[in-house]
């Protein structure tokens, strides 16, 4: 969508941007390429929704194998994490606004802040979650370990939990490869005030990946 | 066609919505009333454990539920609103959202018709015939569910000598963090507190699962224990100091072989599991102690609810019909 | 009526989209860093018949197993009957499970090459994705590099799903279910591989389906409003918005199944606590919706074709329109009735009542297009003779559908030979019929050339002669107690075994005459006219083969996709056939816009 | 939680009576069902789908002649130009659309009170516990027997039998040990899915037909027939139905098939009588009978190769196993093999075998059998056979 003309001009590469030929303006281009957007959103969610799905299922049918298995999860990492989480979606929205006003050394700060966010959000979750319970047993499936179940079916939490959150995790390792990218492409001046399509899709993706988190953090932790 | 110009006029003028711009002021106060709602739902969470401990109150499932997925739901419209700047954007990407929560529904809705709906006629076909599965084929669950698998298999670890002398030790230890603790003397409260931590150690699921005891699990016990009274003795607390040798001395007096004799592999596996269990305690704070007490909701499941905590005992329940 | 335009001079040259770059290479290099619509649908077109002809063979094989019952002779032990495991030089003789292993493969392989790799992008990806800009008056679609990109995951997908053969192929069935396929060749890669194949291709179904949604959005031609567009968009829109929502259902689910298989997570598997009833409700969620993905563009077709080539107004345009989405609605909440077997009373009974609106919206359709046959001008074509094929085998199809959806007697017909027959009549006879009729109908669109009329024809009967023989005598078999599946089957059933292995036989002739047909049509086709129908939507406005940017200037809607009674085709010489009577007011000359670069 | 009565009347209903008026219905009756569904419900089903079949064709014809007629009436003709016609006409689609509406509702409403009655037992029925696993099935009588009588069913030779009482309500409780199967019975026009580790229901009550056939009066007689003679049940009528498997579940789908054998319930008493005690059955017999009904898809007795290994000459070879150890093939090594399939696995073959649930006699059968097939055995069980 983004094709640049090769002309040689003094403006930065935002100002110098031309819409696919298919479109008839920029701002049809931006408002197709959002709409199209939003629709992958649409899938993301539902993506999601066969977690979601699983566990409303496994909750209703097992309660007691649920409320064992969030009371074996540390809510403190969990709220935590959900702060890392929204703090991330406000540097995010913040260089957004940035980019609109065409500063561009503070959105590329708060690009780097949103990645940094990102970051401890995956750190917090292997180094605090995922390595501690995984190592005493607290796995999914056939790789259940943990002695002291009380509840038969506490095999299928972890594989609920595991499945949630590491494909939320991989969601967020994507996101932070978006973001990487908007940043490289920040530093050569490629969004600017009339141009920055990439950057707000970029940002529709990892609110997104806030969004589920807000779900799955009541979810896991706290309802029980 | 008059009517259809005006449609593509209509979307022609619709551009104007994408540009937006959301200020950081309004950014700043919508993060505000984020992280507010998160510590809302975490507050209300804890507020509802502690009432059901100190009261003795105990709210219905559902309050926890719907207060929870509530506050995600103002939430999420928040980000999705602001954020992600629907509110000011073309009102057909809502509408695909909406759709999309709506098919989500939907899919819940129905795969919950059946799901909750399979003991309507006859209510043995409710639940599993064994809870926890049947193990059939899973690698070393011996056609068990895998709760009760990962009992067998930890037992096995527990009779292993190594692992049961370092537990027997750890025992030692306990004991006499408790007699410390019920003394009056000069530093036993000190005393009391450096066995405690050393027994919790020591009982803990990393030392028996990860870092398996090698042999002489007896020295190293007392290496350790002395090793901790002389940090006491530099600090000055000598009464302390003296507790805790004499707890080594104790550990060094252990006869193993009559010891492993007396202590059965159940006390001991009972004993690890009011540690992992009192663990939580400590560890993960008073919201989620409570959790591991296991309380049946009320008459959700058939068979499921009251076979799976003594599975291991009573044959499965229901289930031995049909298996062998 | 005003249809100028500003015309973009200099926006690339006016030569067809098939003109070669340069030689061989720089031409291969050409079409495989397209991001032209018109190519990419092409594309799709021949990865489509390739792969249909690759799941042919294996319908030919289990045909051909089926043509007599197994054996064992009681004296020597020896197994008779197993044609495929003596085909493939088994040296068991004394059992049947290599021969069943076969079959199994074989069974399996043809329902996922047809599903997922066919009947999925079938449509939507060639015929869809080659038409839809033009029929919209578009340059390409909305995001042309996704559209690449959606092929080559298309292709990677059908590489790993198929590499599985290679592997020694796959006997779960196309449908995966738990916790057999969690089980089956445990510890092996092949089903994770075939899976994982089927999970690739969803994100190619998915990346298709918004592109289409956003272009059918915001890449409408000036003037035509939602009411002015072919029917054959609202059936791609109403199926891509299928494919958007149901098809990251099915990605989830294929996830957990592999996940289940290399970790055995356990959530399908009942020996790890799981539930295989919700595999199916996570699998059914997709794999319903997606049979009116498979359904709705093949209707699409139908409207289109009937209406050009009947030279008659659509009746009940908009019944039609609202019916494909009606479908594309209803079909998100019937995904039950593949599980009247399983699943409890009270929600067989829910999904029952709501199987049967399903059936309200496809009779409105069926209604609407033989009222349009009401006082046409039907030629008959090969586009046409498919279409009236389709009318009759859908309508089969269709109303067999009723004995499944109703409770009492799907508990007979469930996973019988009916079923086979049922979902054949529409799946084949509706969606792949539909198929042949658009490839004729476009084809001296797509590639500017004309087709033989008489072969065209001849290899339509051949192939409706050898369908009903393949499948009425399923639907017998069905209903006499045949289960579907078996690699063998107890003597009474071989007199309709038979039978239907020759119907196979000559549905190949039929195909293969229109193999010839197409290569014979490349080599030495008369040159075609640019609308030689006489149609009336925008894609007739442009020439045949289309420009790379499919039209000179921007073209302009001026009337509605099917106003025969008030508007002349473009390039349309009324000498060859006359039109309907015209409507009070006369009829203005020319359609759309003006075209040529004059 | 089972209701007491459940409507068992539908075929006797005003509404079945309706369907099954039409002369012509005896013919299509047999083309497509090749007689009438032998329980109330089948019956029942069968008319409907009779009455399915004369609304479809009836639609189906009225389209297509339309369609037909349409077609030569307005078919293109040089010079003819296409007289003026409606491309929409409201009333024409409102009511298009609400007869068939209708028309739905009632097929729905029909098809209901037919499945109630295929899946809600009456509250008296006989209980059974029906197993499904790769690739037989298996039945628990209501006295914990086990069925012991076979007959050969397309390319297997041995299928299981299931004794039933005839005009009796009889209710299976069905479960799977492995996959997924499902349970159908043709004749009934009835199906249900066998699932793992839950429990799902069928039921049914049939009676013997005019013409039914019956059990041998002598051994001889036994043998032309290709059956078992059993004194007890010498002359009594009985009546066959087939079970198919529905769910594909693997290799040998096709082959897991069985019979529904309806006797009357005093020769059915006497059934139960002489399977609890198989009075002078030597083990051997009963461990052939093991073989034919459970282990014969995988493992062979006459030396060809298969899914496992065979038994000719199995009993008492010293094996090799796939963990490089070796050891004799001999009793414990059975029994063992069968109660823990994967402990020990001999060389060149996977973990395939399932777990068998086996009684004890049925283990020594299958040891004593497998001393039958091979010269070391046989030489071992000599002495102990002249003990016994």
């Amino acid at each position: 969508m983004s094709t640049l003309s090769t002309s040689s001009s003094s403006k930065p590469l935002w100002a110098r941007y031309k819409p696919a030929i298919h479109f008839r303006n920029a701002a049809e281009e931006f408002d197709a390429c959002k709409l199209g957007f939003w629709l992958f959103l649409t899938t993301e969610v539902l993506l999601f929704g066969g977690i979601f799905c699983a566990y409303f299922i496994f909750r209703t049918l097992y309660p007691d194998a649920w409320k064992e298995g969030s009371g074996l999860l540390d809510w403190r990492f969990g709220a935590g994490n959900t702060v890392v989480l929204l703090l991330s979606s406000y540097t995010m929205a913040v260089s957004i606004y940035c980019i609109q006003k065409d500063q561009q050394f503070r959105a590329q700060l708060n690009l780097i802040a949103t990645l940094f966010f990102g970051a401890l959000f995956l750190y917090i979750k292997l180094a605090y979650e995922y390595i501690p319970k995984w190592s005493v047993g607290k796995r999914p499936g056939s790789m259940f370990d943990y002695p002291f179940a009380e509840s038969a079916h506490l095999p299928l939490w972890w594989s609920v939990y595991y499945c949630g959150t590491a494909i939320h995790a991989a969601h967020v390792i994507i996101g932070m490869i978006l973001i990487a990218r908007v940043l490289w492409r920040t530093t050569k001046r490629h969004y600017g005030p009339t141009h920055y399509t990439m950057v707000e899709i970029t940002g529709l993706y990892w609110h997104l990946v806030d969004l589920i988190w807000i779900f799955l953090f009541p979810l896991l932790y706290l309802i029980h | 066609m008059s009517h259809s110009a005006q449609h593509a006029d209509a979307h022609d003028h619709g551009e104007s919505h994408s540009h937006a711009i959301v200020g950081p002021g309004l950014l700043r106060t919508v993060l505000a009333f984020l992280l507010f709602f998160t510590v809302l739902t975490v507050a209300f969470a804890q507020i509802e454990v502690y009432v059901e401990h100190a009261v003795g109150i105990r709210l219905p499932w559902w309050v926890n539920v719907i207060g929870a997925m509530s506050i995600a739901t103002v939430k999420s419209v928040l980000v999705m609103a602001y954020f992600m700047q629907l509110r000011y954007d073309n009102p057909i990407n809502t509408l695909a959202m909406l759709f999309c929560f709506f098919a989500l529904g939907l899919f819940l809705m129905f795969t919950g018709l059946d799901l909750f709906s399979r003991g309507m006629v006859y209510d043995f076909k409710s639940g599993p015939v064994i809870a926890g599965g049947t193990g059939a084929g899973v690698p070393g669950a011996n056609n068990q569910p895998l709760t009760q698998a990962a009992k067998v298999r930890f037992k096995e670890r527990l009779a292993e000598n190594n692992t049961r002398e370092w537990l027997i030790c750890a025992a030692k230890v306990e004991d006499a963090a408790n007699a410390a603790a019920h003394s009056k003397d000069a530093g036993a409260a000190e005393a009391a507190a450096v066995l405690a931590a050393q027994a919790h150690h020591m009982m803990d699921l990393h030392a028996v699962m990860v870092h398996p005891p090698e042999a002489g699990a007896q020295a190293v016990v007392v290496r350790d224990l002395e090793a901790q009274a002389n940090t006491l003795r530099t600090k000055g607390n000598a009464a302390a100091a003296e507790l805790v040798a004499a707890a080594a001395r104790s550990v060094q007096g252990i006869d193993m072989a009559q010891a492993r004799a007396s202590y059965s592999v159940e006390a001991m596996f009972d004993r690890l599991a009011a540690v992992a269990h009192g663990g939580h305690h400590e560890d993960h704070g008073a919201a989620s102690s409570s959790g591991n007490a296991s309380r049946a909701r009320t008459g959700v499941t058939g068979v499921t609810g009251h076979a799976a905590p003594h599975a291991n005992e009573s044959g499965h329940g229901h289930g031995s019909e049909a298996t062998p | 009526m005003a249809h100028t335009a500003d015309t973009h001079h200099g926006d690339g040259h006016h030569g067809s989209y098939l003109e070669r770059k340069g030689g061989i290479i720089a031409t291969i290099f050409d079409w495989a860093t397209t991001v032209d619509h018109k190519k990419i649908g092409v594309m799709y077109l021949f990865a489509i018949l390739f792969m249909f002809f690759l799941g042919g063979v294996a319908a030919l094989a289990v045909r051909y197993e089926l043509l007599v019952p197994v054996t064992i002779d009681p004296n020597t032990g020896q197994v008779q009957g197993q044609f495929l495991a003596a085909l493939f030089g088994s040296d068991q003789p004394t059992s049947v499970s290599p021969g069943n292993n076969i079959y199994n493969r074989m069974f399996t392989l043809h329902g996922a090459i047809m599903v997922f790799m066919v009947i999925v992008p079938s449509i939507p990806a060639s015929l869809g994705n080659f038409l839809l800009p033009l029929m919209l008056g578009a340059k390409d679609v909305a995001f042309p590099r996704l559209n690449l990109l959606s092929w080559y995951i298309y292709v990677f997908g059908s590489i790993f799903a198929v590499s599985s053969i290679i592997l020694g192929g796959v006997d779960t069935g196309w449908t995966f279910y738990t916790p057999y396929s969690a089980t089956t060749d445990a510890g092996h890669p092949k089903v994770v591989l075939m899976v994982l194949g089927a999970f690739i291709l969803g994100f190619s179904s998915i990346l298709t389906g918004l592109n289409f949604v956003v272009t059918v959005h915001k890449l409408r031609a000036p003037g035509m409003g939602w009411f002015d567009m072919p029917l054959f968009v609202w059936a791609i829109y109403s199926s891509a918005i299928i494919q958007v929502l149901a098809t990251p259902v099915i990605g989830i689910t294929l996830l957990l199944l592999v996940f289940e298989r290399v970790l055995g997570i356990g959530i399908f598997d009942p020996a790890r606590g799981g539930d295989p009833v919700l595999y199916q409700h996570f699998f059914w969620f997709y794999s319903h919706p997606v049979v009116y993905v498979m359904i709705l563009p093949g209707m699409g077709v139908i409207s289109d074709v009937l209406a050009v080539q009947a030279h008659k107004k659509i009746f009940g345009y908009r019944a039609i329109a609202f019916a494909s989405l009606g479908i594309a609605a209803v079909s998100f909440i019937v995904w039950g009735h593949h599980m009247f077997t399983s699943m409890s009373e009270l929600a067989s009974t829910v999904f029952s009542a709501l199987t049967f609106l399903v059936a309200i919206p496809t009779a409105v359709k069926v209604f609407n297009w033989i009222g349009t046959l009401y006082k046409g001008s039907i030629a008959f074509n090969t586009p046409m003779v498919y279409t009236l094929m389709f009318l009759f085998l859908f309508s089969i199809g269709g109303l067999t559908g009723l004995p499944l959806g109703t409770l009492a007697t799907d508990l007979h017909l469930h996973d019988s030979y009916f079923v086979v027959a049922h979902f054949h009549y529409v799946m084949m006879g509706g969606t792949i019929v539909a198929l042949m009729a658009g490839i004729h109908h476009w084809w001296p669109k797509m590639f500017g050339k004309m087709y033989n009329e008489t072969a065209g024809i001849l290899g339509a009967v051949i192939v409706f002669i050898g369908f009903n023989l393949t499948f009425l005598t399923q639907f017998l078999l069905g209903t006499q107690g045949m289960p579907r599946r078996y690699a063998s089957y107890v003597p009474e059933f071989q007199y309709l075994h038979e039978l239907s292995t020759y119907g196979s036989w000559i549905l190949l002739v039929g195909f293969l005459i229109h193999l010839f047909n197409f290569l014979a049509s490349l080599a030495v086709g008369k040159k075609a006219p640019a609308n030689p129908w006489g149609g009336m939507t925008m894609e007739w406005v442009a020439d045949s083969p289309p420009t790379e940017h499919n039209f000179h200037g921007d073209p302009v809607c001026t009337h509605g996709p099917y106003d025969f009674d008030r508007v002349v085709p473009p390039h349309w010489d009324p000498k060859d056939y006359p039109l309907p009577a015209p409507e009070a007011g006369g009829r203005p000359m020319v359609a759309h816009s003006p075209d040529k670069h004059d | 939680m089972i209701p007491p009565t459940i409507p068992s009347s539908v075929s006797g209903s005003i509404e079945s009576t309706m369907l099954h008026t039409l002369a012509m219905n005896d013919y299509f009756q047999d083309l497509f069902f090749k007689g009438r569904g032998a329980t109330e419900g089948g019956a029942h089903s069968d008319d409907l789908y009779i009455w399915l079949w004369w609304f479809c064709l009836a639609w189906f014809v009225f389209l297509m002649g339309l369609m037909a007629v349409f077609c030569v009436l307005y078919r293109r003709r040089k010079g003819k130009i296409a007289p003026k016609s409606p491309s929409h006409h409201t009333p024409l689609e409102v009511a298009w659309t609400v007869i068939p509406t209708l028309m739905l509702v009632y097929i729905f409403f029909q098809g209901f009170r037919g499945y109630m009655n295929k899946m809600v037992a009456p509250g008296d029925a006989m209980e059974f516990n029906l197993v499904g696993q790769q690739w037989f099935w298996s039945m628990t009588y209501p006295n914990g027997a086990e069925s012991t009588s076979v007959k050969p069913i397309g390319a297997k030779a041995a299928s299981p039998v299931f004794y039933f009482p005839a005009d009796v309500p009889v209710r299976l409780r069905m479960n799977s040990r492995d996959v997924m199967h499902a349970f159908w019975i043709t004749d009934f026009r009835i199906k249900q899915d066998v699932l793992p580790n839950r429990y799902t229901t069928l039921w049914f009550q049939a009676g013997l037909s005019k013409n039914p056939k019956f059990h041998p009066k002598d051994a001889t007689e036994a043998k032309a027939m290709g059956m078992e003679f059993i004194a007890d049940l010498a002359g009594v009528p009985y009546e066959d139905h087939i079970v198919f498997c529905a769910e594909y579940c693997g290799n040998e789908h096709a082959e897991m098939a069985a019979t529904i054998r309806l006797v009357p319930m005093d020769a059915w008493k006497k059934w139960m009588d002489y399977i609890e005690n198989p009075v002078g059955k030597p083990p051997r017999d009963i461990g052939e009978f093991v073989w034919k009904t459970k282990c014969a898809s995988c493992h062979s007795v006459d030396g060809s190769p298969n899914t496992g290994p065979t038994w000719k000459n199995a009993f008492g070879r010293i094996a090799e196993f796939s963990d490089g150890t070796s050891g004799p093939a001999d009793e414990n090594y059975i029994r063992e093999s069968i109660l823990y399939p994967a402990k020990k696995l001999v060389k060149g073959y996977g973990p395939n075998m399932p777990l068998i649930s086996l009684k004890e006699s049925q283990i020594e059968g299958v040891i004593a059998y497998m001393k039958t097939l091979s010269e070391a055995g046989a030489k071992a069980a000599e002495p102990a056979g002249e003990q016994k």
